[in-house]
């Protein structure tokens, strides 16, 4: 059961890697996406299990584990028919164990396996920081190469609707400092299915970042298989007078401000980032380099923020093309509280990106 | 259900083997009667927190109390009042049962400012100073070492300090630290009760166990799940399993292990059989058990057992049933009525400002630079202090 | 046994708060801080056992808890001595369980008492993460300002030599990004002994990091008792060419270049900042206003980092004084390597500052 | 020191109690002397790499084997080739037992290019893929959930893909996953054991219980600690007490465990006791034991016992002790020759390119812009691959 075994994906290649025997599935990214438009409308959460659903079908070395993913059909109902589908070998419901279950999911994936491990939120992986921050993205280096670590992490992640200051982390503001993993972000059906898939046949640990916010969140999904290359934004909005940089479920809030502010005349460039690791720089550059402003939108807390981390890009790769110094926008810097009207004014919003970008430009 | 079959007698406390001196024959009727009406406002909260969560007064997760009222009542009814607790998120029962008002509790879940936590915590995060109760916690199982730590300084107290760390008398006390049977599989529970056991700290874990985590059957999560009390014996610490459904045998199984635990300053373990009955949080289909299951234990539903021994074989002075059919009505009555009147204080309490308090009660000694954004403030002080 | 029964230190004043029966103390921060200059010359590890005995024997609401300080003295012989003088009850050693007893700590501190917990390495607080970053921080705002959580978490942090991935975290990177602790990084015997004093006052929550590699690091440190405020950054050497920011060991390297610099008439700033939560902007855009440059030095891995966050708020606050983008110097962005040579290259040094700080002056 | 006074009488496999079939019976002389030669290149190479520490030839944290050398090959020659293991940081003694070259050991302690890990891990992360072994680990007891995995994905190799990862045929396998007598008390460990007990997954956890985690005597941190096999009782495991001391008991007893386990597919616990010579690191006082406390487990030395064994009672077809004197000192020389060889072909190893390794092994598909320093790439191949 090597990755030549079990059939390649449409048009991949085969990567040879001395940890990883069999090699591993490269997609064709040169292959252009299948169009946005269209009418096979379905949840962001269908879309999930459509990616996981597909390449399970390919690689019986892939299972799924966490809690009330197989019997409840998972907490978030994304997994459902999956235990049917596949079979109770394959899709395991786990006792609230997170740091057990992460580490079992370390353990098979050297052994030679492909784990994906739900997370029922991202706000419980902190009783498992030590497996995916310390054996995950460095078993590759420890071993001097001898075993890479190809698990993908998945759950939601960020402020859901008043579940208060423990239930409501942005991990990806811890996380992302730590060399070794691949962090994905999408905010949307078609994005989070071309990504999860890329993320599964990736043999490299990824960190997988959904919104309980987006989960219904409904698209036309292509019938056909397609993989979203990491590190490669996705621009919503087209405009010259500003670049608003996002990612995850705020990329929604940065595109009704950058039509309102159409409105009056202001037009922003809006890059969904869709992976912070890799960070297309690229992308941004090419755009401020028109625009000359940027403002960062972040739904996690400031201080050494993925917001700061781009700032800091920006500062140290666009210096001069720069007329405004760069303007973040995070939630505020409090635990999250529960209360409605303190939620709604902690998270990033339409008028808040608004003003930043108002600032920007200076009208 | 495999956890309702296990035998409670197989770990019978002394109290309950020499029927002569049963804890429970020592209490008044009235105190009795007390429980019930707690018990009942319990039940009435819990079915009006319901309705305020379809009316969307109610946000975020909300985990319902109905049918483990005994539970609180029965360990909470045990202890001194300046005995520490803390539990997980379903708290609402303890709450009240610790002596939080309606209106606190329900302000709470409306996130205003008379909430006892000022809308900041949630259902969740249940704290109540003056009652000691150290809260409702939301992440599985990292409540054990908190009751841990409570009942360690409360020995402290006495073998160290020599006082009270507010200047008092120092005593004996014991903690309640509350865990669902889904928490039995946290690492956090595991290192507590180790350390309990090695430094003898004066903790009881009660695990509520209902049955079910979520959707998982205790069996299908959790070895060793018909006798639990083997997860004790791994740590030295006294383990017992307790039958949850009727509060007075509760209790007096409870309260000796209660008086134990004080007197020897020692740990120990309870795996306490409840049931919860309605589902694990408001967003809850139970295709994991069945209609018949959840009526087989509302036939064993405390609140009519102890009713219905109050009002039969437990008798006052006169020979007469300790309470009447009409006081019992009368109890209905008034526990609606405070329900009722409670949440109408709630819903008067304002919502917080935010400017006043999204950035206060992040520390007590706030200083300049601490974020990029603005200074942290002191905001409202707590309604319960 | 209220801060009101145990004695105050000298000239502090007693602060009250609903949520600490009994109040806390302030130190008197105006009275000016004792020279450094001096011949009681005294290790690092000896300056923090001064510190926590001259407050353990103040309150006795103060104990120590942690792997191997009581019968073994310390890992690293910080707490030698203190078992003999305190007691069992008071020094106290623990199995390897942090979560546990960080979380014990939780519940003693919520009670009344006063916790210092040691971890032999803030690289094992991984195991620890959900108890000293989703309660440790966040009780006050949970309870609505009912129980604030007064524990100083202490131990080494950062690479010690040669200790591999897993052995060689700063934990700064990734916990400064959650509000609601005082982070404080010292770099000298003088400081940590002042700091760590007023962290055991403090009545809220402080991660306090020390360093293997300075532990035996000796200097002038005074009998007298004294408290060095947050936020306060000290300065080890001044000029007007260029600012250069660090906290913590590298602050050494820094000093280092700024010597080597001046030889060729660089007159850099160095600015100390001791805490990182609190920030000292105010120090940092004083400096920049005179040298319109800054270089940021910073131990730990580059993305979203402590040195992102002051490039950040430096240009937040001071974009139009800069006649050079910020510079910040990191470790590498790799997993922390075992052989000698690696991890030589992977920490900051003089020479990469030197570097960085001509490219900032363009000499 | 409570441990060394335990009974390993108390829980015997059925092995050892019906005499007549021993597992080591059918085991040929030279197979015990090979075993004996295993135990003294662990013990010279650790003799070595003390020397070289002092040298300052290797840095970081090294925390050497002797003494206990009988656990890692008494337990490793129980097991095939291909049955999966992982260790802590004392690891030393199970990548020489499982076939690790003194060379590629050396090297990774020496920071070169010929280790195991290409120096970057060093003592602590010893790693070997052609042997099974999926490292040494440096956090206390995170390496028990990853032989828990190891177990896990045996086990589905042959119940899910009906062939092995590779492409081969699948087999039944168990996974040893050894730890300390310390860890007993992370979590981790607790999480993983309820993992094995509720999916029946064949991992051994191997507790090498030299009865000190660093300075501490283990009855001063773990509860329990008399009778460790209750740790096991909690999640319905089979635990076993075994004496560590004489390799040939020791496999008596854990051979039929491992067949016990590979054939049932269960997991199982081992109190392994033995004893650790040197400090805990190459910087430890030791004030926690006495001179007189390792001097009595020194006359219990594994390989003294081996050694006399095989030189005395155990017979060879011509009736004599299969270890000659002679054959013996020859064993000793070989060992010394074989480790200076080993280590010398070690110090010709190249230092790595910091400009070729330091960026490398960090993704098997790196990508642009991961970081904003540079980006990754693909460095050396590893010398054991
Ligand atoms: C560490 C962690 N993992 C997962 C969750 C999500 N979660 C909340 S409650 C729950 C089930 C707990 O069941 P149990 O402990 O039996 O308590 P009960 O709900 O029955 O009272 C789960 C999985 C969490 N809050 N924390
Ligand atoms: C989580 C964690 N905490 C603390 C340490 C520091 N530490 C390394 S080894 C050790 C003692 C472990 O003793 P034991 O498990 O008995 O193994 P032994 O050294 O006796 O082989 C400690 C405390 C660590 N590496 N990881
Ligand atoms: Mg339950
Ligand atoms: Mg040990």
């Amino acid at each position: 059961m090597t990755t030549a075994t079990a059939p390649l994906p449409p048009g991949a290649t085969l990567v040879e890697h001395p940890a990883l025997p069999g090699g591993y599935a490269v997609p064709d990214f040169d292959k252009p996406l299948p169009s946005r438009e269209g009418d096979r409308i379905i949840q962001f959460r269908e879309a999930l299990r459509e990616a996981m659903s597909e390449e399970m079908r390919r690689d019986k070395r892939i299972f799924l584990m966490g809690e009330e993913v197989a019997q409840y059909s998972g907490a978030y109902k994304v997994s459902q028919g999956m235990l049917e589908e596949f079979g109770a070998k394959r899709i395991i419901d786990s006792p609230i164990s997170e740091n057990g279950f992460a580490g079992l999911a370390v353990g098979a994936a050297m052994y030679g396996l492909r784990p994906i491990i739900e997370f029922m939120s991202w706000s419980f992986s902190l009783v498992a920081a030590d497996q995916i921050l310390n054996n995950v993205p460095k078993m590759l280096y420890m071993s001097g190469g001898q075993w890479g670590c190809p698990v993908v992490f998945r759950g939601n992640d960020g402020a859901g609707g008043q579940l208060g200051s423990t239930h409501s982390w942005c991990v990806e503001g811890l996380y992302a400092n730590v060399p070794g993993v691949k962090i994905v972000i999408p905010s949307n059906p078609y994005d989070a299915k071309g990504l999860l898939k890329t993320a599964i046949v990736d043999p490299d640990p990824v960190f997988f970042l959904e919104s309980e916010r987006m989960l219904g969140d409904k698209a036309h999904v292509p019938e056909e298989e397609y993989y979203i290359p990491f590190g490669k934004a996705w621009k919503p909005r087209q405009g010259d007078d500003c670049t608003v940089v996002s990612w995850g479920r705020p990329v929604h809030f940065a595109v009704e401000a950058a039509d309102a502010l159409k409105e009056d005349g202001i037009n922003v460039d809006v890059l969904d980032m869709r992976t912070i690791r890799p960070l297309d720089m690229d992308s941004i550059l090419e755009s401020i380099k028109r625009t000359n402003r940027i403002v960062i939108v972040d739904q996690s807390w400031p201080f050494a923020s993925i917001a700061s981390e781009v700032v800091t890009q920006v500062i140290e790769r666009g210096f001069d093309w720069l007329d405004h110094q760069p303007i973040r926008v995070n939630t505020d810097d409090v635990p999250t509280p529960y209360a409605k009207n303190l939620e709604a004014h902690y998270l990033p919003n339409k008028d808040k990106i608004v003003a930043a970008v108002r600032r920007a430009v200076g009208r | 259900m495999s956890h309702a079959t296990a035998e409670p007698d197989t770990s019978m406390t002394q109290a309950t083997q020499n029927q002569n001196q049963l804890a429970s024959q020592k209490l008044p009727g009235d105190t009795l009667i007390q429980w019930l009406r707690d018990m009942l406002l319990i039940r009435e909260f819990e079915n009006r927190c319901a309705q305020a969560y379809q009316q969307a007064k109610i946000g975020g997760f909300c985990h319902l109390y109905t049918g483990q009222e005994a539970v609180a009542v029965g360990t909470i009814q045990s202890l001194n009042h300046d005995d520490p607790i803390v539990t997980a998120y379903r708290d609402h029962g303890h709450a009240l049962a610790r002596g939080m008002s309606v209106e606190a509790c329900m302000a709470e879940m409306f996130g205003r400012l008379n909430g006892c936590a000022k809308g900041k915590g949630g259902s969740m995060h249940m704290f109540d100073k003056p009652n000691w109760l150290f809260g409702g916690h939301g992440i599985v199982g990292a409540q054990t070492p908190l009751g841990t730590g409570l009942a360690f300084a409360a020995r402290y107290e006495w073998e160290v300090l020599n006082q009270s760390v507010t200047g008092g008398e120092a005593k004996k006390k014991v903690s309640l630290a509350y865990l669902g049977d889904g928490a039995l599989n946290q690492g956090a529970l595991h290192e507590c009760m180790n350390l309990a056991g090695l430094w003898d700290i004066p903790v009881i874990y009660v695990v509520e166990n209902n049955g079910y985590s979520m959707g998982t059957a205790i069996g299908r999560g959790t070895t060793m799940a018909d006798d639990l009390t083997k997860k004790a014996d791994a740590y030295g610490i006294r383990g017992e399993i307790i039958d949850g459904f009727d509060v007075i045998d509760l209790y007096n199984e409870f309260k000796p292990l209660v008086d134990w635990c004080r007197e020897n300053q020692k740990p120990a373990f309870v795996d306490l059989k409840t049931y919860r009955y309605l589902g694990h949080s408001m967003s809850d289909p139970q295709k994991y058990r069945t209609k018949d299951e959840v009526e087989q234990f509302k036939g064993k539903d405390s609140i009519d057992r102890l009713a219905s021994r109050l009002m039969g074989e437990i008798k006052g002075e006169n020979g007469q049933p300790v309470l009447s059919e009409d006081r019992f009505k009368e109890l209905q009555a008034e526990v609606r009525e405070q329900v009722k009147t409670g949440i109408e204080a709630a819903e008067a309490g304002e919502m917080s400002e935010v400017d006043a308090e999204l950035y206060s009660d992040v520390f007590i000694n706030p200083l300049p630079n601490m974020s990029p954004i603005r200074d942290y403030t002191h905001g409202a002080k707590n309604p319960l202090l």
